[in-house]
């Protein structure tokens, strides 16, 4: 790192306060924080007075209302900053990373590690889209946490996050995207157990934790073996060097790409680490839309592209990141088939769609799989805020009555496409989007992706083809069944009748102005989203319109100079991809195809599952056979308590009552009650006789005399 | 200023004597004023302190500075002899931190004999700083000794209810360890005296002596088993749990966050430069490293398991001194500045969760974690102030804890691969055993009535924790001046371990083997 | 003559130590103890030392005696009649170590005394100091010339026992 | 003379020390001691008639602590007493460990 973290690239470009985009937020943090600890300790004052606090006794305090302005103020403010740097970046033609370095962090040794910021392509793609979506989110919550106590606590950790979220984006070394890495995963901690009065979000919140943190130590490992190898753990000096150092598939490099694949299991919840996402599901509902679908879950992706470099030179990483991908879309997806969570629908679609894009990013189509993490971000963020809408409304309305259903039970709902028609069809738009039918957002980048693994598939030199083959069979499966949850839970949301009860549908309502101009904002994106990035061929074939969809693989184009190097790589050692499906056929036709299926599934959902009478949740039968171990999630959660949880735990317990108490510290006191023991047998001569004390002082004269008397 | 008062000439001096003065004076005033009196002197010896930060330079190199000796048994060469080097820079600065704030941290807990025990706690400070500074032999092992004293009477007096069994068994426990240090040190004694004809107990002339490695092994063997059961280095820990459970909170804040580190300032301090051979010799450094890789794995499946708070934290802190003895055993700078840093996060973290812990005994008179629960409802700020130091004791980025960590592990991993493995699991099992702990006592329903009646931070207590955060997130985001003033002693105590035997090619290319063989030339 | 008193004394002496150990009634016991006292007197007489034989009677047998019996009559032991002698293993022992330091000196007596007295010289050194100063002369010119410093110091031991017996039976 | 006077003061030690041991009643423990103290005395005597006056400016000395211990002793006695209500020192064992 030594001085190439501070040398700045003369010349072309320079970026305007991006140092100021990081502190905002945190700036933001600071200061709804201390209006949360203010107001903490007035509700804490209620408590003991053993009241409810109520908080809008005397109107709204400052405590709650500043945050409204504060929160989403200080994300506007990043997000125009983002913009600004985004199209200065534009214009200028950068090939080299802008780093800002602001003091060091770390230096002992040869070790020196900034506090430095990376301005590049990639970085500020993904700020885009934590400063953009994130601020839709954090005006969203205005409306949907308004009426919470912990109002202003919320801003401060969803204000956090993006601090941490932009350090991990922002940073120009791996340390520094550790920071930001496991900030996220605090802050994520922070909001799941959000309303830590409950015992089941709370330990939520601590599983993401700790099942992060396996993550996070392949994280801290592969920092220890770049350091190894190059001395230095910063990006410019790593990639840099990597082609030279590494030998293309070679040990090293496969161990440090494995352990960040690890790092990106935990962080991205795939298997086998994903358990942890659809507990998150606790939080509140716009927190999962930023955090558990948009930004953070995507970090996984971001580092794996992010180290472009090192993976593309490690074919067999590659190939694992790409089957675990695949794995997880295939299984989380068939899990989502079955769940009556509107919430964890979504939820296990989200680890799906990770899925996806870890196939793109395992298949070395990184550009592919950054457009469906951004993609991606617009339609789910836009299902979980739709989502949140509904439940808010549901919540309202079972609240009227005092009735104990579950508000986020799809079974409770239906019919509410007349009570709320702008979420309806922002929420369907989502649903085209994510279903991968053209001509929405979800489309474009689903089907790179899957076109990508079926041209790795059929490249000259790639190692394991067959398997290649085995992938993109998988993912068009996974496709298929993406189509259909969604369009169940939208089914069983918004048609057939309303099962919410005829006095609560009274007071089921649309979102106010807060929630929904976000949801229209996002719909749009989730529309035209994709367009950014029309693959060449399809741009010219009918898909594109016949040329009429504008930036014909602008994104490509405009990461190029992150992922080049990764690129040549593989076009060196991989050969030319193939220009057909493992069953023939060109991108267009497949384009075709999927759209075709993945709209006759919609289609054939809508009218099956639509006639269907579904039975409300307390009505509801136990599911069985193969449907009840979808329900069951495959029974993994039960598989990790059986086999790894509770054998750390009994272990504990062995270790904790019997080794440390008994043999170790028994051996402590043995010595001790050894020496008690000597002492003790000594002590018996003490009787406490004045008769025996003179006895043995007898004898003491005894033995005096019998050595004098036998020298003499 | 400070050179104008000549302040270098009689800094360590003051903060050995002026704790004295303070404790006559307690002993002399009224009941009722001990606590301010303690408090203000400590504060005096902190303010002191702080001039060593600038005192010391390392760009001097990292040999002793503020030096001073004067005879006191000449006859067998004693010397009251008194140094600063850049590893004990930091001890100091951390005592005299740490004992004003143990000190107001014992306002509302002591409540009899106050004048013993806050004389005591002066005590305590001046054996400690006594330890950090001396520069001679037998006036470290007095020093050594003497804070087995103030510490033996406050967990005996002032601690729960087995503290009479605690204090006894911290006593006899350390006290038997470093009896066999001191036939060490009169060991080494007699060899200078032998082979040199120096009568010298001074650092300086016992480093002198050529110890023959059978020797130096011996001696490190005496000298290791006193410092590990000081640290405690697993499996001489047992005494640490009940010491600290016993003991009343200031006792367990200095306990935790001050003599632990005597132990671990030994290793670096003698063990490394004094027998750099049997320091270096592969099956001691494999099972210094082994132990310490189990200490850090075995004591965190065991505190996830405690019933009891304190005693939980204190199984935390076995944990945190096995980051620190596989941190020095690395034998690189990484690794030794890295286990220096957890030394100093540690104090900082742990102490203040004792503090933490010790408040919220004040108020529920219960340290079981399951008669918590849903505190954050009642005493939000204690919360904040929990999870942040939870989370920097469990060594999150930005916080102290982190960097120490990172640090330590990296140095062990660029020679140890494999222990470096093991030794990183240890931040998974520390948020195995940290947040299941924060939850059941801050989180969950608010459902016990006693519960509901906890008090929030007073201001004493906010004056108590703030200095202390802000320590780990200032050390935490910039531990960079830390690092920069411990270098080059730590580059000394290096280049004494590998002068002796300098390591032989093939444990350097071993090392590095792992990249060699991809290397593209 | 003196052979002859000697053992008479001798006799009683012994017969004294004995009732001493074995009679149950402290008063016996005590009365045991002035027999032997008063016949070492005599036994003291014999040997030339007539201040001392007399100090004996008056001071030992008589002052400190009649203190014990002071003591017996106040705590009123006069009555206790039980056999206080402690049981056969204490009485074994106790006979096997006394035993053996009888024998120790037996020995060193029988091998060391066969012709001690010609070897010192019997008699003369004190002989001629009783001829020069008298009986009480004798004692008393060494005592306040020699060891007039420890002479003061028993005084001061007196008087400290004496306060210290205050306090303590206060 | 001389041989017979240790004879008898050892015969009179030796009874002396016996009762120490075997007797439980503490009075007659001290009457046994003076016995004790009076042997001594006896083999003092016995042999400053040879050796010099020394030896019964000694027996002096043994006679003035052997009066002011009995003072004490016996003062020690009399407070024990009035707290056990006996002189058997059977009963006197505080000096157990």
């Amino acid at each position: 790192m030594q001085a190439a973290g501070l040398e700045e690239p003369q010349g072309a470009w320079e970026p305007l306060l991006p140092g100021l985009i990081i502190l905002l937020p945190l700036l933001g943090f600071a200061i709804n924080g201390a209006l949360a600890l203010s107001a903490a300790r007035k509700s804490a004052d209620a408590v003991r007075a053993g009241r409810e606090f109520d908080f809008l006794e005397n109107g709204r305090p400052a405590s709650h209302s500043l945050p409204t302005w504060v929160g989403p103020g200080v994300m506007l403010l990043a997000f125009l900053l983002t913009l600004v740097n985004f199209v200065g970046m534009l214009g200028a033609d950068l090939h080299e990373p802008v780093i800002r370095s602001y003091w060091t962090w770390i230096a002992t040794g040869d070790l020196n590690v900034a506090a430095a910021i990376q301005l590049d392509q990639l970085s500020m793609i993904m700020m885009m889209i934590i400063t953009g979506v994130g601020f839709l989110i954090h005006v969203f919550s205005v409306g949907y946490m308004q009426d919470d106590p912990g109002y202003p606590r919320y801003f401060a950790y969803l204000n956090l996050f993006v601090f941490f979220m932009l350090v991990l984006v922002m940073g120009a070394s791996y340390p520094i995207m550790f920071i930001g890495w496991e900030g996220v995963g605090l802050c994520s901690y922070l909001l799941i157990g959000f309303w830590f009065s409950d015992e089941e979000k709370a330990s939520a919140g601590k599983k993401a934790f700790i099942v992060n943190r396996i993550g996070d130590l392949g994280f801290l490992l592969a920092i220890f073996l770049l350091y190894l190898v190059f001395q230095r753990v910063d990006y410019v000096g790593v990639f840099g060097n990597a082609e030279a150092v590494f030998i293309y598939g070679g040990p090293v490099i496969t161990t440090v790409t494995l352990f960040f694949l690890l790092a990106a299991t935990g962080k991205s919840a795939q298997i086998p680490l994903y358990i942890w996402l659809p507990d998150a599901m606790a939080g509140p509902t716009p927190v999962s839309a930023l955090i558990h679908a948009a930004t953070m879950v995507t970090a996984g992706v971001y580092l794996i592209v992010r180290s472009a470099v090192l993976f593309a030179l490690a074919p067999l990483s590659s190939a694992v990141v790409a089957g675990i991908g695949v794995l997880t879309a295939l299984f989380a997806a068939t899990i989502a088939l079955k769940q009556q969570d509107i919430k964890k629908v979504l939820a296990y679609s989200t680890v799906s769609q990770l899925g996806y894009m870890f196939l793109g990013v395992g298949v070395g189509a990184y550009t592919a799989g950054v457009f469906h993490l951004m993609t991606h971000a617009f339609f789910k963020a836009l299902l979980f805020l739709g989502a949140g809408a509904v439940i808010h409304s549901m919540h309202h309305a079972l609240h009227h009555t005092h009735k104990d259903w579950d508000a986020q039970d799809m079974r409770n709902m239906g019919g509410l496409r007349a009570y709320m028609p702008i979420t309806w069809v922002t929420m369907w738009l989502a649903t085209l989007a994510i279903a991968g039918i053209w001509p929405f957002a979800g489309f474009f980048s689903k089907d790179e992706i899957i076109w990508m693994t079926g041209a790795m598939a059929g490249a000259e030199n790639a190692p394991y083809q067959g398997l290649y083959t085995v992938y993109w069979i998988l993912a068009l499966a996974a496709a298929m069944m993406t189509a259909f949850y969604m369009a169940r839970l939208m089914v069983m949301t918004f048609h057939g009748e309303n099962r919410t009860g005829s006095t609560e549908a009274e007071h089921l309502h649309e979102a106010p102005k807060t929630m929904w101009i976000p949801l229209a904002i996002l719909a749009a994106l989730s529309v035209f989203g994709g367009w950014i990035n029309v693959t060449t061929d399809l741009r010219e074939s009918i898909l594109g319109g016949f040329g009429f969809l504008p930036m014909s693989e602008w994104l490509h184009g405009w990461l190029e100079p992150v992922t080049e190097a990764a690129h040549q790589i593989q076009e060196a050692n991989l050969g030319e991809l193939a220009h057909a499906a493992p069953l023939g056929g060109g991108e267009v036709v497949w384009g075709l195809i999927s759209t075709v299926v993945a709209l006759s599934v919609v289609l054939v959902t809508m009218r099956r599952l639509g006639a269907r009478k579904v039975p409300v949740a307390v009505e509801d039968a136990e599911p069985k056979g193969f449907s009840r171990i979808l329900f069951n999630k495959w029974y993994v959660d039960e598989f990790y308590h059986r086999w790894v949880v509770d054998p750390i735990l009994t272990t504990s317990r062995v270790l904790g009552r019997i080794v440390d108490a008994k043999i170790i510290d028994g051996a402590v006191n043995l010595v001790g009650n050894a020496a008690r023991a000597v002492g003790w047998v000594g002590s018996l001569l003490q009787t406490g006789q004045t008769n025996t004390y003179a006895f043995f002082f007898t004898v003491g004269v005894l033995v005096i005399l019998a050595m004098i008397g036998l020298q003499g | 200023m400070l050179n104008a008062l000549g302040y270098e000439n009689w800094a360590l001096h003051a903060l050995i004597w002026l704790p004295v003065l303070g404790m006559a004076h307690v002993l002399w005033a009224a009941e009722d004023r001990a606590k301010w009196l303690a408090l203000r002197w400590s504060l005096v010896v902190f303010a002191l302190s702080v001039g060593l930060w600038w005192a010391y330079d390392p760009a001097l190199g990292g040999g002793y500075q503020l030096e001073s000796s004067r005879p006191w048994i000449a006859a067998w060469g004693v010397n009251y002899a008194l140094g600063l080097d850049g590893i004990s820079l930091f001890m100091v600065m951390l005592t005299t931190f740490t004992t004003p704030l143990a000190v107001l941290g014992s306002f509302n807990y002591i409540k009899k004999r106050q004048k013993p025990f806050y004389a005591l706690m002066l005590l305590l400070e001046v054996g400690v700083v006594g330890v950090f500074t001396a520069v001679d032999l037998f006036l470290f092992y007095v020093f050594f000794e003497l804070t087995l004293v103030p510490m033996y009477f406050i967990i005996g007096i002032w601690g729960g209810e087995r503290r009479v069994y605690a204090a006894i068994k911290f006593f006899l426990y350390t006290a038997f360890g470093s009896l066999l240090m001191l036939v060490g040190i009169l060991y080494i004694y007699a060899r200078g005296k032998a082979l040199l004809g120096v009568t010298s107990f001074a650092f300086v002339d016992l480093l002198q002596i050529p110890l023959t490695p059978g020797e130096q092994m011996w001696l490190f063997g005496a000298f290791a088993l006193a410092f590990a059961i000081k640290v405690p280095v697993f499996p001489f820990h047992t005494w640490l749990p009940d010491a600290h459970v016993e003991a009343p909170t200031p006792g367990s804040v200095m306990l935790a966050a001050v003599l632990l580190k005597m132990g671990t300032y030994g290793f670096v301090r003698f063990l490394l430069p004094f027998f750099p051979v049997a320091a270096q010799h592969p099956s001691v450094v494999t099972l210094m490293l082994v132990l310490g890789v189990v200490g850090i794995i075995y004591a965190s499946w065991v505190a996830a398991v405690q019933p009891d708070a304190k005693k939980l934290v204190a199984y935390t802190s076995v944990a945190h001194m096995g980051f620190v003895v596989v941190g020095i055993f690395a034998l690189n700078v990484n690794g030794l500045q890295g286990g220096l840093l957890v030394m100093i996060s540690h104090g900082i973290s742990t102490g203040a969760l004792f503090l933490l812990l010790g408040m919220l005994y004040e108020r529920r008179h219960t340290r079981l974690i399951d008669e918590f629960g849903g505190i954050g409802r009642v005493a939000p700020w204690l919360a904040t102030a929990f999870v942040i130091t939870a989370l920097s004791s469990i060594g999150l980025p930005g916080t102290s804890g982190f960097v120490g960590e990172f640090l330590a592990l990296l140095g062990v991993f660029e020679d140890h691969p494999g222990i470096g493995i093991f030794a990183a699991s240890g931040v998974i099992f520390a948020a195995y055993y940290m947040l299941p702990m924060v939850q059941s006592v801050f989180f969950n329903a608010l459902e016990k009535p006693e519960n509901q009646a906890v008090q929030d931070l007073s201001r004493r207590e906010v004056a108590i924790l703030a200095p202390m955060i802000a320590l780990m997130i200032v050390i935490g985001v910039h531990p960079t001046p830390l690092l920069r003033k411990m270098e080059p002693s730590v580059q000394m105590v290096l280049e004494r371990v590998y002068a002796a035997a300098p390591p032989s090619a093939a444990v350097i290319e071993s090392g590095r083997d792992v990249s060699g063989s991809e290397m593209a030339e | 003559m003196t052979e002859v008193l000697f053992f008479i004394f001798a006799a009683v002496a012994v017969g004294g130590a004995v009732g001493v150990v074995m009679s149950r009634s402290p008063v016996a016991s005590l009365l045991f103890t002035v027999a032997t006292l008063a016949s070492t007197a005599g036994i003291y007489v014999l040997l030339e030392a007539h201040f001392l034989a007399a100090v004996q009677i008056i001071v030992y047998a008589g002052a400190v005696m009649v203190l014990f019996l002071f003591v017996i009559m106040l705590l009123n032991l006069g009555h206790e009649y039980r056999r206080d002698i402690r049981g056969n293993v204490a009485l074994i022992m106790g006979f096997a170590v006394t035993g053996g330091i009888g024998g120790l000196l037996a020995r060193q007596v029988g091998s060391g005394s066969a012709g001690l007295e010609t070897n010192l010289g019997a008699g003369d050194a004190i002989d001629a100091a009783l001829r020069e100063h008298g009986a009480v002369g004798a004692i008393a010119q060494p005592l306040f010339t020699d060891y007039l410093v420890p002479f003061e110091l028993t005084g001061i031991l007196l008087l400290v026992a004496i306060v210290g017996a205050l306090v303590l039976a206060k | 003379m001389l041989a017979e006077s240790l004879v008898l003061a050892g015969v009179i030690f030796v009874l002396g020390t016996l009762g120490v041991i075997v007797r439980r009643n503490v009075i007659i423990m001290f009457l046994c001691i003076e016995l004790q103290l009076n042997a001594v005395n006896l083999t003092f005597v016995a042999f400053s008639r040879f050796v010099g006056i020394e030896g019964q400016l000694f027996v002096f000395f043994v006679m003035t602590v052997a009066a002011a211990e009995a003072a004490v002793g016996l003062a020690i006695i009399i407070s024990i007493f009035r707290h056990y209500e006996t002189v058997n020192v059977n009963h006197f064992n505080l000096l157990k460990w």
